[in-house]
């Protein structure tokens, strides 16, 4: 396996002495079993005496539950139990999901399942426990409830009305969140402005889809008092600490375990009513409880995201500077905030990125949370992002066309210079370090822009309507505390890896960041390899077990790279300096004369190979009685890393969208894109390549095809996967992906995040192409999804 | 209060036999009474191509298939398939070209583009895409899959020519 | 999301299935390729106590032909409407079709009897059956009976059929040398229900259709034929203003219900689209 | 989804208006009705066997007329419910005024469907209701008046004029309607479950 030195394809200096994978197109070696249909997802999973539970979902927007005609249900073959909230209220606290720094916000106390009144089409009402999966489906057919339908608030734009129902009473009004931030001399700047851009833009509610859909097994023990939950899931300490806190049992007696899971993007890091609901039934019962949502129940309870309305204006000098940005967000989420993480953050984040990229002075937003009896919603990859990336570039496209300036020439105008780093951008977001003009530079040659323009314009005067879009993106990763732990959440922002020479020369390493597919396991692998100095397949990674991993945050926010990475990088070569110290000791020689060579350690100088791993580990476990007294050697080192020097260590990218619009029909064809992007070192390209391609189809879904459509009473009308559509592989263009390495200087490996910013910049992109397509016909679309009535509508054709 | 039925099944060239109730799809069949976990449930409702089996010999969507339906017949999943051949040559490229994330889809992601392989040796890369529209992958972009099953086509197909 | 409870029944005759019907009244359900059956069993839409399936029945898988006649039985399946050679030379209009039809795993499955019986209004093949001037061939306790495909598919997922009949078979005229076919549809992903879609067919005669048909699916509850605008066509040269006036006609009778993303203004001015691009591709066809 | 119609029949005012509350009569034009029953002076229970397509579910409806102006018209709220499958629910205004020597009975209704139909239904729910509407309307027609029944307007097509951005819903496409008590109410109801038959034949 070990294979000839070769180092980054981009020029990075090696962060390690004898670098063999960092940077290289490592094929991930753990994925094979996946390949062969041997993982082991959840469903896969069946424990002695597992029974299954499904629930009965609020069928309406909102609703007094009247009565629970359960005795038939009872009755079924194979039912185990009916358990309704006030059962599981007996076991379970409720929560109320507020993060201190977010000034003012609220939301209600929120229990595992609806107690007297649901809120929502999809919040379980009642549980049906059976033997069988197929069985508690049975008995929830005979199962009769009774409800009285209340009025709901369903609509964000009228959400505060005095005439909307208030959701919690309590609560005073459905306000969950507000923020106003004001530099300045933003009215100053549109005053002297040469063109002012204005446009409202709407963000249709969406959802994640994974296609493992959401489920765990919960396994109470009652003899031990110990907690095992088996769970799809990206952050098993954070749900460690709420069954810990919710149903009070000592931390040490939970255990949970993340075998393969089968997608997540932020669906997967929430702690949802059912997951309690299903823990709760485990104690209820003493026995095993699995519960797999159905596609159908995961459309209306897996979080939804991105329901937004920003209206968005940008100042601009006659020489194509951008003065001030100015945005107004209303966003509808569920009628409760979200646990743990909240639901305040995305349109946060939104306040936070907008005009991101660029070096304009002033800026104005203001923000508006609201309460919508519809299914709640949450951090979804890109989290705010995508919303802010469309609205900032849209209004730069629209500003460049009043100004006859080339889209691309704007943009090189403004960004924030590669030089003037580090810099606080007008959203007071502080950036360690980005390359834009790099970036821009990269793409014009990369995407060869100016032969596109040619070709577009040649096919214009054939009736062809082609769009080229651009949409610069800013993306945050590696988050420091001040993402949630100083709001009080306790979820953390450090992780740890635990490194380990295994007797016969191998390493191990336990990590508290987990593989969700995105290749954690394949990168960590890479890096253990380099910082021990063996050769891959001598490494195993092992993660996703609360009980064997040092703690840690887990998944989410782009953070698997830099900060887990970092861990391992740090463990590893902890691990490699006591290897040597061991091989010191037997030798007798300077530890400074020794050093690591595929497995070896060698004279530093000759690199004659000393002593092999394996007879290390023969000695420091089973011959210590041979090394000198007072020598122990230490072959398991943790080390953790977490990110303190700014609040988040950003990335950046530009990418461009080409397309075709079918001006009779509204139907877009998505010809090519391309991206460039930066997330400081890249570990491995073939994987960046791919998280980047399949964050833009995941923007381009957004862009183009989803929408969770509720009508007037609040019913999902497009709960299913024939109805809500995903992007499938014959529409998707093909997708270049080329790279800037800026690595930050907060850590050794110098590894950003590389999960989001594809979703971030993809519907800006298209959403300029299409009006790039759009605007010899005096047209443009600000409404995502950019459905074919959308755009026949913008141009008059209906 | 079912009527379960014995069926005769061969599964990946091996005779089983099983009662199952009429209701059971062919993948619960798989998945609970013979063991095999590799075809997986996305959507039950045959838009995700996350069960896709082999029933006789074709591609079909396990989850709209009764195993009552296979009595008789032949079924071959990817844990059969995974020794050599066609199948084996698109794992290896699939994992050359980091063209599964997550794994869900990749079982069923296979089934069709194996049968794309054997049946339209000569696609090219829209074709292939068309293949495998049938096939939800929420994790890549479907680029590096295209790529991967293109490099497996044009391997086979250098091989025909030498 | 589990079927409910059921009985099954694989039968290899027609009078069995229809033998098992009469038994069993409402609660058997004929299972062909079960493609939408099983999607809604999984969804427990409905809950039959038994299912008779007749995919098996020898006679009812055969394509042939018969003098001037193309005979395809209602469990061929879609994929061997595709890859039938017999089909491509004589109702090319079918293999055009066929691509649209959802993807390969369910082509191999789903049956062309199934989906005619079913009638879906998004559905291809009831609309193909209406422009081939097809016939439909029921089987019931009386006997067969045949009925004309434009008499056949009666309001949204219902048909002329009894409940205690059988399609078996559907026979569809041999065109002539000059018979010209079109087909179009548009939907936001590949395979996916249309939004619109138009099956046409015509006799062409030098710059002249006559006798077209032009029809359109996933615009009402059955597949809509547009008389007035075919009569606008019938017999005259093709000129833009005569494709002017075909779209005008088609704006006096057609009135798209909507769907979930789609206005019935949208899928008019669409259909309008799909007309054009149909007259074209048929003046421009072989 | 709003479906507005008209619906000339040929019957005298106190006919039609005597057919909108009678049991019998409902039960013979309401798709099928199972059972029905006044359990107040302005309520009914109606049992319907709704079968569309893949969809067969027996729907437990409840019907109560306000606004109750004699033969003038009233206001029919209806909620039928199908147990795990999902529930319709909806009001339909009704009013009938002399026409001709016959009656022409017009309508505004509001339908939903909910829960699981409504979720995975929708795609088709105005074709459900058109068809329904149709259909119960032929039938209270022709119990009411035999053989006389006019159809002022039909729902598909000829005068189609397309609406322009009208977004809620094309209003005369539907035609039927009409209205009944709460037969409409009924029918409305059962016709939105009809909706439900969406879904998948691919």
């Amino acid at each position: 396996m070990n294979k000839p030195r070769e180092l980054t394809e981009f020029g990075l200096p090696p962060v390690t002495e004898d670098q063999r994978y960092i940077g290289t197109r490592e094929p991930r070696h753990g994925a094979r079993r996946l390949a062969q249909g041997l993982g082991t997802y959840l469903d896969d999973i069946m424990l002695p005496r597992m029974a299954h539970v499904v629930f009965w979902r609020s069928p309406v927007a909102h609703a007094k539950i009247l009565k629970i005609h359960d005795s038939a249900a009872r009755k079924m073959p194979g039912v185990i139990g009916v358990f309704n909230g006030h059962d599981l209220k007996k076991v379970c606290k409720p929560w109320v999901a507020v993060l201190g720094h977010l000034a003012g916000m609220k939301s209600a106390p929120q229990h595992p399942m609806a107690l007297d009144r649901a809120c929502w089409q999809g919040e379980p009402v009642v549980a049906v426990v059976a033997e069988s999966r197929a069985q508690a489906e049975d008995a929830l057919q005979v199962l009769e409830v009774e409800w009285e339908d209340l009025p709901a608030a369903l609509n964000m734009e009228t959400a505060l009305d005095p005439k909307t129902p208030v959701i919690h009473p309590e609560l005073g009004d459905n306000l969950c969140f507000t923020r106003q931030l004001d530099t300045g001399g933003v009215d100053e700047a549109f005053a002297k402005a040469h063109v002012v851009a204005e446009e409202t833009f709407h963000f249709g509610r969406h959802t994640g889809v994974t296609l493992e859909p959401r489920c765990q097994i919960a396994d109470y023990n009652p003899a031990e008092h110990k907690l095992t939950v088996y769970h799809a899931q990206q952050a098993p300490h954070m749900m460690q600490d709420l069954y810990s806190r919710q149903f009070d049992i000592p931390e040490s007696s939970i255990r949970v375990i993340c075998k393969d899971v089968g997608g997540s993007f932020g669906i997967k890091v929430h702690a949802y009513p059912d997951d309690f609901a299903t823990v709760a039934l485990s104690i209820l019962l003493c026995r095993p409880v699995k519960f797999v949502a159905d596609r159908l129940e995961s459309f209306s309870s897996d979080i939804h995201a991105r329901e937004h309305r920003v209206k968005g204006k940008i100042a601009v000098s006659k020489e194509g500077e951008i003065l001030a940005f100015e945005i107004d967000d209303l966003t509808g989420i569920g009628p409760y905030s979200m646990f743990p993480r909240t639901s305040a953050i995305e349109g946060n984040q939104v306040v936070n990125i907008t005009g991101g990229p660029y070096k304009h002075k002033q800026y104005r937003a203001n923000l508006k949370v609201v309460f919508l009896n519809k299914t709640p919603t949450c951090q979804y990859r890109g989290v705010g992002h995508p919303i802010a990336c469309a609205v900032t570039e849209g209004l730069v496209d629209k500003a460049a066309r009043m100004l006859n300036m080339d889209p691309l020439e704007i943009r090189r105008r403004n960004v924030i210079p590669d030089d003037a780093y580090p810099y606080t951008a007008a959203s007071g977001i502080k950036l360690e370090i980005l390359s834009h003009e790099e970036c821009i530079r990269k793409l014009e040659k990369f995407a060869d822009y100016q032969a596109l323009r040619a070709e577009q314009a040649a096919l214009r005067k054939q009736g062809i309507y082609r769009g080229i879009g651009i949409s610069t993106v800013i993306e945050l990763t590696n988050p420091s505390a001040a993402f949630y732990g100083v709001g009080g959440a306790r979820i953390a922002s450090q992780d740890g890896a635990t490194a380990r020479l295994d007797p016969k020369g191998g390493v191990t390493v336990m990590v508290s960041v987990g593989e969700q597919g995105q290749g954690a396991e394949g990168i960590y692998a890479q890096i253990a390899a380099d910082a021990v100095g063996v050769s891959i397949d001598q490494v195993k990674i092992f993660t996703g077990d609360t009980d064997v991993t040092p703690y840690g945050g887990g998944t989410w926010a782009s953070r698997g790279a830099g900060i887990g990475g970092e861990a391992v990088l740090r463990a590893g070569q902890a691990l490699r300096e006591n290897i040597l110290k061991l091989a010191s000791a037997m030798l007798s020689r300077d530890i400074a004369t020794l050093t690591v060579r595929e497995g070896n350690v060698v004279d530093s100088q000759t690199e004659e190979v000393l002593l092999d791993f394996a007879e290390l580990g023969r000695v420091g476990y089973f011959r210590s009685d041979t090394l000198p007294a007072g020598f122990t050697p230490e072959l398991t080192v943790t080390r953790h890393y977490v990110q303190r020097d700014y609040p988040f260590i950003w990335t950046n990218g530009v990418q461009l969208s080409y397309v075709e619009v079918d001006p009779e029909t509204g139907l877009v064809k998505l010809l090519k894109h391309w991206a460039v992007e930066d997330c400081g070192r890249v570990i491995n390209p073939m994987l960046v390549d791919e998280q980047m391609r399949g964050a833009i189809v995941q923007g381009i879904g957004g862009a183009l095809y989803e929408e969770c459509l509720y009508d007037e009473n609040g019913q999902l009308q497009n709960g299913s996967m024939a109805d809500y559509l995903v992007p499938m592989a014959y529409e998707m263009p093909d997708i270049e992906v080329s790279h800037v390495e800026t690595p930050t200087r907060t850590s050794l490996l110098g590894a950003k995040g590389a999960g989001e910013a594809g979703t971030a910049g993809a519907p800006g992109a298209i959403m300029n192409a299409i009006n790039d397509a759009l605007a010899p016909l005096n047209a443009s679309v600000a409404s995502q999804p950019f459905t074919p009535e959308k755009i026949l509508k913008a141009l008059g054709r209906v | 209060m079912s009527i379960k039925k014995t069926i005769e099944v061969t599964i990946n060239n091996e005779r089983v036999v099983r009662e199952v109730e009429p209701r059971t799809h062919l993948v619960d069949f798989l998945r609970e009474q013979v063991g095999l976990k590799g075809a997986h449930l996305g959507c039950e409702h045959g838009v995700c191509g996350a069960c896709t089996v082999r029933l006789n010999g074709e591609i079909v969507r396990g989850c709209l298939t009764l195993a009552v339906q296979a009595d008789g017949g032949s079924v071959d999943t990817i844990e059969g398939l995974s020794r050599q051949g066609v199948l084996k040559d698109l794992q290896d490229s699939f994992l050359n070209h980091n063209a599964l994330q997550c794994g869900f889809c990749t079982p069923g992601m296979l089934m069709a583009a194996a049968d794309l392989v054997e049946h339209n040796p000569k696609a090219d890369r829209q074709q292939v895409r068309e293949a495998i529209a049938s096939n939800y992958c929420r994790c890549t972009g479907y680029h590096a899959i295209v790529d991967a099953i293109c490099s497996v086509l044009s391997k086979r197909n250098l091989e025909t020519v030498k | 999301m589990k079927a409910p409870v059921f009985d099954y029944v694989r039968v290899d005759s027609v009078d069995k299935a229809i033998g098992l019907l009469q038994a069993h009244g409402d609660d058997a359900k004929i299972l062909a390729g079960g493609q939408t059956m099983m999607a809604t069993l999984n969804m427990r839409l409905s809950s039959p106590q038994l299912l008779v399936d007749i995919s098996q029945i020898d006679q009812l898988r055969k394509i042939s032909v018969n003098g001037s006649t193309l005979h395809i039985g209602a469990m061929v399946t879609h994929s061997e409407i595709e890859r039938s050679e017999v089909i491509r030379q004589h109702a090319p209009l079918l293999s055009m079709a066929v691509p649209h039809i959802a993807h390969k795993a369910i082509r191999n499955r789903g049956t062309w009897g199934g989906s005619l019986a079913y009638a879906d209004p998004a559905a291809e093949w009831p609309a193909c059956a209406i422009a081939l001037g097809a016939t439909l061939v029921a089987q019931g306790p009386q006997g067969i009976r045949r009925i004309s495909a434009d008499q056949f598919f009666l309001d949204l997922y219902t048909t002329a059929l009894a409940a205690d009949e059988l399609l078996i078979d559907v026979e569809i005229p041999i065109g002539s040398r000059q018979q010209v076919v079109a087909f179009q549809e548009l939907a936001r992903r590949h395979g996916d229900y249309a939004i619109a879609g138009i099956a046409a067919c015509a006799q062409r005669d030098g710059e002249m259709l006559r006798q077209p048909r032009f029809v359109f699916f996933a615009v009402a509850n059955t597949p809509f034929q547009a008389t007035r605008a075919q009569s606008v066509v019938d017999g005259k040269v093709l000129t833009p203003g005569l494709v002017d006036e075909a779209i005008a006609a088609l704006r006096g009778e057609l009135n798209p219900l909507s769907d979930l993303t789609n206005t019935s203004a949208t899928k008019l001015h669409l259909s309008t689209v799909l007309l054009k691009r149909a007259i074209h591709a048929l003046s421009a066809g072989h | 989804m709003e479906i507005k119609g008209e619906e000339n029949i040929r019957a005298t005012v106190q006919t039609v208006w005597d057919g909108l509350n009678s049991t019998d009569v409902l039960l013979k034009s309401i798709p099928g009705c199972e059972e029905i029953q006044r359990t107040a002076d302005n309520e009914l229970q109606a049992k319907v066997m709704i079968k569309l397509g893949p969809v067969k579910a027996r729907f437990s409806g409840k019907v109560t007329m306000t606004n109750v102006q004699p033969l003038k018209g009233y206001t029919l709220n209806f909620e039928g419910s199908g147990g795990a499958a999902g529930f319709a629910k909806g009001s339909a205004d009704v009013s009938l005024q002399e026409a001709d020597g016959g009656t022409l009975l017009t309508y505004v209704a509001n339908a939903s469907v909910g829960g699981k139909l409504g979720q995975i239904g929708s795609r088709l729910i105005e074709g459900s209701a058109k068809k329904l509407s149709s259909e119960f309307f032929a039938a209270f027609a022709e119990t009411v008046a035999p053989g006389h029944r006019d159809r002022a307007e039909q729902p598909s097509a000829e005068d189609a004029t397309p609406s322009d951005d009208g977004p809620a819903a094309s209003p005369k496409a539907a035609s039927a309607q009409g209205s009944n008590r709460m037969w409409l109410a009924i029918a409305a109801a059962v016709v939105v479950v009809i909706v439900a038959a969406s879904i998948f034949s691919k």
